[in-house]
């Protein structure tokens, strides 16, 4: 037989830790200790039986937390003390007895957090947690209605999984509603959060200057730049274009704000077809695959150097499907503008003038010396790294005299200015190298760390032809795997597929465009059958939860009574000194000390025996009795 | 504590188990908590072990008379009981009694004997009296019946049926002795006749007032009740089990752990005593499903008895 | 009210269910409610729950005489009924009556008889007599006979048939008593003993006052003959239950009402008696279907008497 | 004692109607009728105990209707015979033993159906449904696991009604949770349904052409056109301009596609704030009260003429805020292309060019000449109809001359027509006249049958004047009121403020608007303070479902003997007073009192047994007896 109570006490601490959990690592210190002291402190409480702090103390908490926190809303900071609010209100519930007004307390103070949560976080933990917590409710409800009742105060195993099992039944059987209305209703693509600091929020990556020395050391984030459905590809293949930089201002490259028409064409190559989903930034350039030669799904233009950008750059989770031909030049037609791709900076050192010298003198054509130079960084014995970059006054003479080692813009705009300054025409190009396919969803992943600059080389009569330095590299081949490896990894990828078929087919659902599509193909019956792969979470075991229901259902100490405590010791003592006697159970103290030759151990179960059995309970004056014995053993 | 006459009583097993019956100690001190608890015992075991030299040994040293009945299956009820015959000289019917009018009664192969038989025979047992043309005869006190059965299944036998099972409050093996005393046993040869000589140790009131002790003065806590009390919901909840102890099986369990606690020398009863006696008293009264029926019952029980938890304080 | 001697009854029942028969009221209720109307009794439970006990103590307390007989597959009729012997100096038969001439008899293990010995027992339930060799014996009054039976399949039993279940008024069980009585027993041991010096608490006379008070004087309601009826038709047309209650069970289950009735110290009935009365009586008297024979009948027929109106107006 | 089986009964009949009912009217006739005979044939079979027709009959009848519904699925027809094909499986299920799977199927089907109603109308008797269906299902499932542990299969009212209410708080307590939905999500504007009719969804109103003449009768429609959140005005003032038509294409009033430029401006005037908010329809013109100045909320032009044209004409639903002036003319600096709109088709009849001639030298000028057109119409007794318009090959000339009966295209027409033949530039304007004030939501509700058209007239030196040529009817006072009156016009006009509220702030609720515009004007407390009037429906009640309820739980009336009734007075008392004690159909009166220590009750239930189980009848003394001792209790 369990106790409807427990139960009842079990499940309320569940709910409470549901409701929390999502926004715990969003609250305040102070707050985050106040919760899991009150967790702690109520579960004590409970199984004592005793609430020790009075009502009233706990309501002045109440009123001078809230307070506090209600100070520090403004405009800016609008959730976060709300969320504050909420949690240290609920602590301060659990302190509390847990009556059922009180747990209906804790129960809608729960629930409130939990949609706080959605507006700092709406990934698949939030639906994850709001699929356990009804479940939780359900039965919770359901344990209290038979509480209410009084029928039963104590129910036996079975019928509590009949009770628990039927409970369950409930929100399931709302599920097809909770379809519905996800199939109806396009989602806002942002939690509120980072709507309310988006100036705050911006992925990094590529950036739209290049500037070698700037900085000692690179962006290492695995944060998740976008993600590019697509085939498998060749990881040669895997160059994400961003950006050109065509200009250098001072030791700077960046874009310059007037395009050069150039009549540019690609020649016809293995095509990819790639859908994208970038995750919010504020970038407008949309990478794609080198080479892309068409994005749709935003409206963005194409620049003649195949940089696309966005025309509005709104902060909303967007896809766009790109083609890309895998080719290594941009052809040209007709002329371009020489002179703009050959300014270099006034102060360009001695040694490198007389490199990009020397190297001129080894080709004959624009091809030959571009390919001299390569073998020039080769037998250079440059090594790749992303720290302790050169920080001098010319960090790129650094790089290539005396350092030897840097990361991908030492090599890119070394060999670009070598380039100007042997008189070939020559941009960057910055954007993505790399990327960890994900199996399960058959996608890209493209991380910040896989921020990569390398260059375009003009050649006549070809055009812009693709050139990576960091190639050049002696430890090139060793650039390692950026996604972890092995069970980690996979965890990593399982998890981030599961995220991006929530953003895929829950969060970024539009159902108005599929039905427009829908009606213009005529196709009505196929269009509706939608994957709903997210149906897979519910079978994902939220691991610190039953962790924790383990600990609460573990069993409690009793109330010990005198004779409890005496034996407690005579056995304590009797095991440290005969260790092979029987114990267990199903043995009697007779049968324990009958193997043992210990006349002080015999007494002390004669005369405990006959106190015991007699029905008797022991005296203060035979305890001391019985506990010399003990002692004497 | 003055527990009185348990000093002879443990003397008569002392010199029993030790010169008369070696190796079946177990055995002797089973006999006579049924004895002092007023029960019957069924000893199970083969022939040649050693059951009637029991059953001699233990009314020649307790001074009883002793009867003994081989079952036959053409064995008649009145064979057991007794049967009126017409006197001619008296002119009227005298009761001849039969061999059950004895203190100590040594049935062989009950299982022998047709229902009809059995039922006279346990229905004697039970009611401690004999009814005879409509007269009744009270039966001697004390009143032992040790009755022996074959465990074998054997062609012409009439396995006693479970409800009579019940009217036994144990139900023992005597197996054979460790292999020494077996072999002094064999090299001694016969000792039936030493028995017969043996010497009265006890007197026939001893029985008695031992009994009353057991009955009045051994204490029996609610913490022993209350083990006695899981085992026997244990075995009728067990699903092997189709119907377990019975309140009389409860109640003759109490008696036996008295008995051994008064053989013991307490004066009250300890986990012990029923562990010691539980099997004995309870396992025949067990019948197991139709599926389960090849099942060992003295396991059975013995293992759910290790399964209770001792009550230690 | 005056209702001749139920002071007395309910005095005996009071006495027996709070001293020798704890944990049994309700058998002894409804073994007093079929003496009173006239009826038999059967017990379906396994042994040693104190059916004996219950018998005992009952023609103890009533000072009636007590007969017993325990079935075995070889049990002749006339080891019931009795038989003729010749008396050589009377020169005649003279007839020595079995254990059938008693005002209570309990008939242990009724399944174990054969089919023939059975229906003589049954034989002479319903006549109240004993016929042999052309002389009838009339049985004494009052008659009750107490029958026991193993609710378990065994081999070698004979299971009674339907029409003959229909000449016991009731049928019950014991069960196992609730736990703390059935410690309470367990600790006291048997009260056999007590039982046999229990006095006598009633005189024979009073039984049969008894008896003519309920039959003439206990006013049944056609509201609740229409009840009645309603259970007994649901019991037809039931499609679990292939024959239902019987005119005799209708006539026996209005007696028991009424003497449920008497002993409730009415006059008149009320459907209460006849809730108290109905599964005793009726469930025992269901044949299921061959599908559905594994359903509890007295459960079965609890929930169609559930289902009834109860006439309130 | 009620039987949890019944219970369970009647919630599973509320749960199938509540899921039916918002479909009923979409369905076949067919399956409406088998619908309601299943449904009906259904409680009749439950109350006798028996399911006369065969599972298996069933089973074919379901494939039957299946395959029926199937074949008719196609892309242009989706909907509806998916629904039918739920309803008609719903149907048969009714006529089964309502077993715990079945219900569970039943209440299954209804929920599907329930949500597929979303796909037919998307309006607030939906959330209605919704919310009423959930309650149920919430009791309904509460019940069933009492039902299915077999702990009481009858229960006690006062038990009954303590599981009924926490059975309700389940649902209400994941309303914050949906409050939370409503918030973050913004929903889609349209019943599916319309997106895959809408070639055939439009809403009429005044149409882009104004021929009189053309058919004999006009709108009668009470179809909802718009609603305009505005103070309350004078109903001469409520005028909702539209469109103007400025050419005569033979006998039709079109709009011409080059724009006059026109300088215009009007004059400072009352200046009317309107919210407007449009049923979906595919106008591009936006109407709002004469004179519309400005127009924001949609991206919206302004035309010369004070038209306002939508830019893009997305079928969504919009709302948009006009400030209007109420003047009686537009002005004009400079001059107009007073030839443009002096145009009149070849072919005006003879009277008309007299009738305007005479006219002509009445007045000397422009603003005279109007006056004087103006009092002859009024002299003509011209009266206003809707019905049997002319239809003759000159409807004008018929209207003035002949008939003297038409509708305002006629008024305007003929008016427009005479000012054009006599000099004056004049030209329709389109729109609507009147609107019903909806105290409860302050907006007024703007039907389809309050299309009108009146005219502008140039006067030089001052400009456009607006004249309504319908108030010249001799019955023009006596258009009635048309909303209907008393209280059908108080419930029409409460409904439709539920439903304005339910698009207000649910359906066109854009949160991401909201938090844009938070964020701009830093205004952020105040923002966030939304008004949740929808949260009032819940008090709603829904008059169809309550009367079936009443219904149902009506008590039968029958026949009261003495005996009946005064055991009704007492069981009543009793229940009152001991509600834990044992009641039901099988508790007789001793079983009753028994637990109850109450000498008056038992006293009461002797007495009573007495005479009732002795088959005596009660006589009056007995009866106050009786009575005296239930009021006793």
């Amino acid at each position: 037989m369990v106790k409807i109570k427990t139960i009842l006490t079990i499940l309320i601490y569940c709910i409470c830790i549901l409701g929390v959990a999502p926004v715990f690592l969003y609250l305040d210190v102070i707050c985050r200790l106040i919760f899991v002291t009150s967790l702690i402190a109520g579960i004590i409480f409970d199984r004592k039986g005793r609430h020790y702090i009075h009502g009233l103390a706990l309501t002045i908490l109440s009123i001078v937390f809230f307070f506090y926190y209600a100070l520090r809303i403004s405009s800016d900071n609008l959730v976060s003390p709300a969320i504050n609010i909420l949690v240290t209100l609920l602590s301060v519930r659990l302190l509390t007895e847990k009556t059922g007004r009180n747990c209906m307390q804790i129960a809608v103070l729960s629930l409130f957090t939990l949609a706080g949560s959605s507006l700092v976080n709406l990934g698949i933990t939030f639906l994850l947690h709001l699929v356990l917590f009804l479940l939780c409710i359900a039965v919770f409800l359901v344990f209290q209605t038979f509480y209410a009742t009084g029928i039963n105060t104590a129910i036996c195993v079975p019928d509590l999984k009949k009770i628990a099992a039927t409970a369950l039944s409930m929100p399931l059987i709302s599920l097809p509603l909770m379809l519905v209305f996800f199939m109806i209703i396009p989602r806002t693509e942002y939690p509120l959060w980072n709507f309310l600091n988006s100036s705050g929020q911006k992925v990094t990556g590529f950036s739209e200057k290049v500037q070698p020395g700037s900085s000692t050391g690179v962006s290492e984030s695995k944060n998740v730049v976008f993600r590019a459905q697509s085939r498998r590809l060749a990881d040669k293949d895997l160059y994400w274009r961003g950006i050109v930089l065509d200009t250098m201002e001072g030791k700077t490259w960046v874009r310059s704000s007037v395009r050069e028409h150039e009549n540019t064409f690609v020649e016809k190559g293995s095509t990819v077809h790639q859908t994208i989903f970038p995750e919010p930034n504020t970038s407008p350039y949309l990478p794609a695959l080198n080479l892309p030669v068409n994005i749709s799904g935003v409206q963005a233009g194409r620049d003649p150097d195949y940089t696309f950008v966005r025309r509005q750059s709104r902060q909303k989770r967007v896809k766009y499907d790109s083609v890309s031909v895998l080719a290594d030049f941009i052809g040209i037609h007709g002329r371009i503008n020489k002179e703009h791709y050959l300014r270099t900076p006034a102060g360009t050192s001695r040694r490198i003038m007389s490199l990009a010298q020397k190297i001129s003198l080894e080709g004959t054509t624009d091809e030959e010396k571009v390919m001299r130079l390569g073998q020039d960084f080769v037998t250079r014995k440059l090594s790749y790294t992303n720290n302790d970059l050169p920080r001098s006054e010319d960090p790129i003479d650094e790089f290539l005299f005396s350092n030897k080692a840097g990361n991908c813009e030492f090599f890119a705009t070394s060999f670009a200015q070598l380039l100007r300054v042997m008189g070939i025409p020559s941009r960057l190009v910055g954007g993505y190298y790399g990327g960890t396919y994900n199996d399960m969803g058959g996608y890209y992943l493209v991380t910040e760390d896989m921020a990569h600059v390398w260059l375009e080389a003009y050649v006549d009569g070809k055009g812009w032809l693709m050139i990576d330095p960091s190639r050049f590299a002696t430890n090139y081949a060793q650039r390692e795997n950026r996604f972890g490896t092995g069970l980690f990894k996979d965890v990593r990828l399982m998890m981030d597929a599961l995220g991006y078929y929530w953003n895929q087919t829950v969060i970024s659902y539009d159902l108005e465009k599929q039905v427009q599509v829908l009606k213009k193909t005529n196709d009505a019956v196929r269009g509706l059958r939608f994957s709903f792969e997210s149906r897979k979470l519910i079978y994902f075991v939220f691991p610190p939860f039953l962790c924790l229901l383990f600990i609460i259902l573990r069993k409690k100490f009793r109330y010990t009574s005198l004779e409890e405590k005496i034996l407690r010791t005579f056995i304590k003592k009797l095991r440290q000194k005969y260790p092979d006697a029987r114990y267990g159970p199903d043995t009697g103290l007779h049968d324990m000390v009958k193997s043992i030759d210990d006349p002080a151990a015999r007494q002390f179960v004669e005369y405990y025996a006959g106190v015991v059995y007699r029905d008797r309970k022991l005296k203060r004056n035979e305890y001391d009795r019985l506990r010399e014995l003990a002692d004497r053993i | 504590m003055n527990l009185p006459k348990r000093d002879e009583i443990l003397h008569v097993i002392e010199t029993l188990a030790s010169r008369y019956l070696r190796g079946k100690i177990r055995a002797v001190k089973l006999s006579m908590i049924a004895l002092l608890s007023g029960g019957h015992i069924l000893l199970e075991d083969i022939p040649g072990l050693g059951k009637t030299t029991l059953a001699l040994a233990l009314s020649g040293a307790l001074g009883l008379s002793f009867g003994r009945i081989q079952c036959t299956s053409d064995l008649m009820p009145s064979d057991i009981t007794g049967l009126s015959i017409y006197k001619r000289e008296e002119a009227a019917f005298k009761f001849f009694k039969g061999p059950v009018f004895n203190n100590i009664v040594l049935v062989d192969e009950i299982n022998r004997a047709m229902p009809r038989t059995q039922s006279a025979l346990l229905e004697a047992m039970e009611e401690r009296k004999v009814t005879v043309e409509g007269i009744t005869h009270p039966l001697p006190d004390p009143f032992l019946v040790i009755a022996t059965q074959n465990p074998m299944e054997q062609v012409g036998t009439y396995p006693l049926p479970e409800s009579q099972m019940d009217r036994f409050i144990i139900r023992t093996g005597i197996g054979y002795p460790p292999e020494n005393i077996e072999k002094t046993i064999i090299r001694g040869g016969s000792i039936r006749d030493e028995i017969m000589q043996m010497p009265v140790l006890l007197v026939q009131n001893d029985i008695v007032v031992a009994r009353q002790c057991i009955r009045q003065d051994i204490y029996i806590s609610d913490k022993i009740v209350e083990y006695m009390y899981r085992l026997i919901r244990e075995t009728r909840n067990n699903p092997l089990i189709l119907s377990g102890i019975s309140t009389r099986g409860g109640i003759n369990m109490a008696d036996a752990a008295k008995a051994r606690a008064y053989l013991e020398g307490r004066d009250y009863v300890i986990p012990e005593d029923v562990q010691s006696v539980a099997v004995a008293v309870g396992a025949h009264r067990l019948v197991l499903n139709q599926e389960n029926e090849g099942l060992n019952k003295e396991e059975l029980l013995d293992s759910l008895l290790k399964n209770i938890e001792v009550p230690l304080a």
